[in-house]
């Protein structure tokens, strides 16, 4: 299993702030998660639509979409970040 | 070493200079920011903003800011930090963040001040989001200048 | 619009800031730089320094003050600045200048803030003489690397 | 008549802090002025020993040596200035 958390924009778009999904299987890339996430629904597939402004953490620290999943992982998307 | 803080309510500037100082003899100079909610967008002249909301990633955002300081500390001879980052829903002429950097040397807090903010902007995981006068919102889009802003240190 | 004070008083950094943002909704960014008085020389590693004696040209302080704050305000879009000097005997740790810098963006704030403190350095007329804890006494000279701080903006 | 200050260590060296001389010609420049003060006595000549080091404001801005001086000027010699 791993969690999945959402955050500002895509968090409205999917209409969710955290799911779980289980890992379907060992080498799961972030960019693999995002094309099954992106296939989940309307919602979902609009939060992924522009695949450019959507970032990822992986245990709270910034990951790429080659970034291999493991289970336990927490994974979250967000937009570009605008604190500060 | 650092004061690291991320909170709803606001920040007192004063008290943490205070913090920051207390006992000390070996600083010559503090570098401070404060950022704060503005009215006005970019394309507007008129004030149109009614408030901002910050949402962030509690999980992640201390860790985060965490590695800013500690690359701000390797890059500069720091004699104190304090990074403060409000967060919930803040009002026009409100504090977003405060940022303190004390060093022996003006050079060093300055940079320091400006190298954290850059990178607060741009790897704190923050998201604002703005609501106008009008009832509509918005979330506010990352600026290019603020990528070109923070690479200015890489 | 800038608030400029040369004072043997201690300043209090929270009321200047309150006062310069005092009302306002269009400031986006708040720069600040503190100077203190450091207890070691730059030669030496131990505290030496017992106190620091900042005398002044008092009929010209706050118009060469005036001055390198006008050329701030002609360089960048200021909402606000106070430049607050002290001037007489002061022991380490405590206070010496105080920079504020308002703007509607945090790169102008920042900027203004560095260029008003370079330019404060060596553009008016203060002279720190140091006392050390052995009883000796001597004017602190003026710095290479202030006239090059100070160039960067020409 | 011109009215000369000193600060810093130009004022312990003339044992100083204020002068006042009458301007012996028209188109007196400061640089004329400094050979004149040197030329006091030995306090004097220790003030303005390193001219390098020595700078000059008439009537609270800034002047140079060739700046030329008028009866009634404020001259104020010190040192580089070290504030901030």
């Amino acid at each position: 299993m791993i969690t999945i958390l959402y955050f500002a924009w895509l968090r409205e778009r999917t209409g969710l702030s955290e799911e779980t999904l289980a890992l379907p299987d060992a080498g799961m890339t972030v960019a693999d998660l995002i094309a099954l996430l992106a296939a989940r629904g309307p919602g979902h597939a609009a939060a992924f639509q522009n695949r450019r402004t959507v970032r990822c953490a992986v245990n709270q620290e910034f990951a790429d979409p080659a970034t291999v999943l493991r289970s336990g992982d927490e994974v979250a998307f967000f937009p570009p970040v605008t604190g500060g | 070493m650092a004061r690291i803080l991320v909170s709803e309510a606001d920040f007192d500037v004063g008290a943490e200079i205070a913090l920051l100082t207390a006992g000390r003899t070996d600083i010559g100079g503090i570098g401070c920011f404060i950022g704060t909610v503005r009215d006005a967008v970019p394309q507007a002249d008129a004030p149109v903003v009614s408030a901002l909301t910050l949402e962030h990633y509690p999980a992640m955002t201390e860790r985060a800011i965490g590695r800013i300081v500690a690359e701000a500390e390797r890059r500069w001879t720091l004699l104190g930090c304090t990074v403060i980052h409000r967060v919930g829903r803040l009002a026009p002429g409100e504090n977003i963040v405060l940022v303190l950097a004390a060093s022996a040397h003006r050079q060093a807090a300055l940079d320091a001040t400006a190298f954290l903010i850059d990178w607060l902007k741009t790897k704190a995981p923050f998201w604002k989001r703005e609501e106008f006068i009008d009832g509509a919102s918005a979330w506010v889009e990352a600026k290019d200048s603020d990528d070109a802003a923070a690479e200015r240190w890489t």
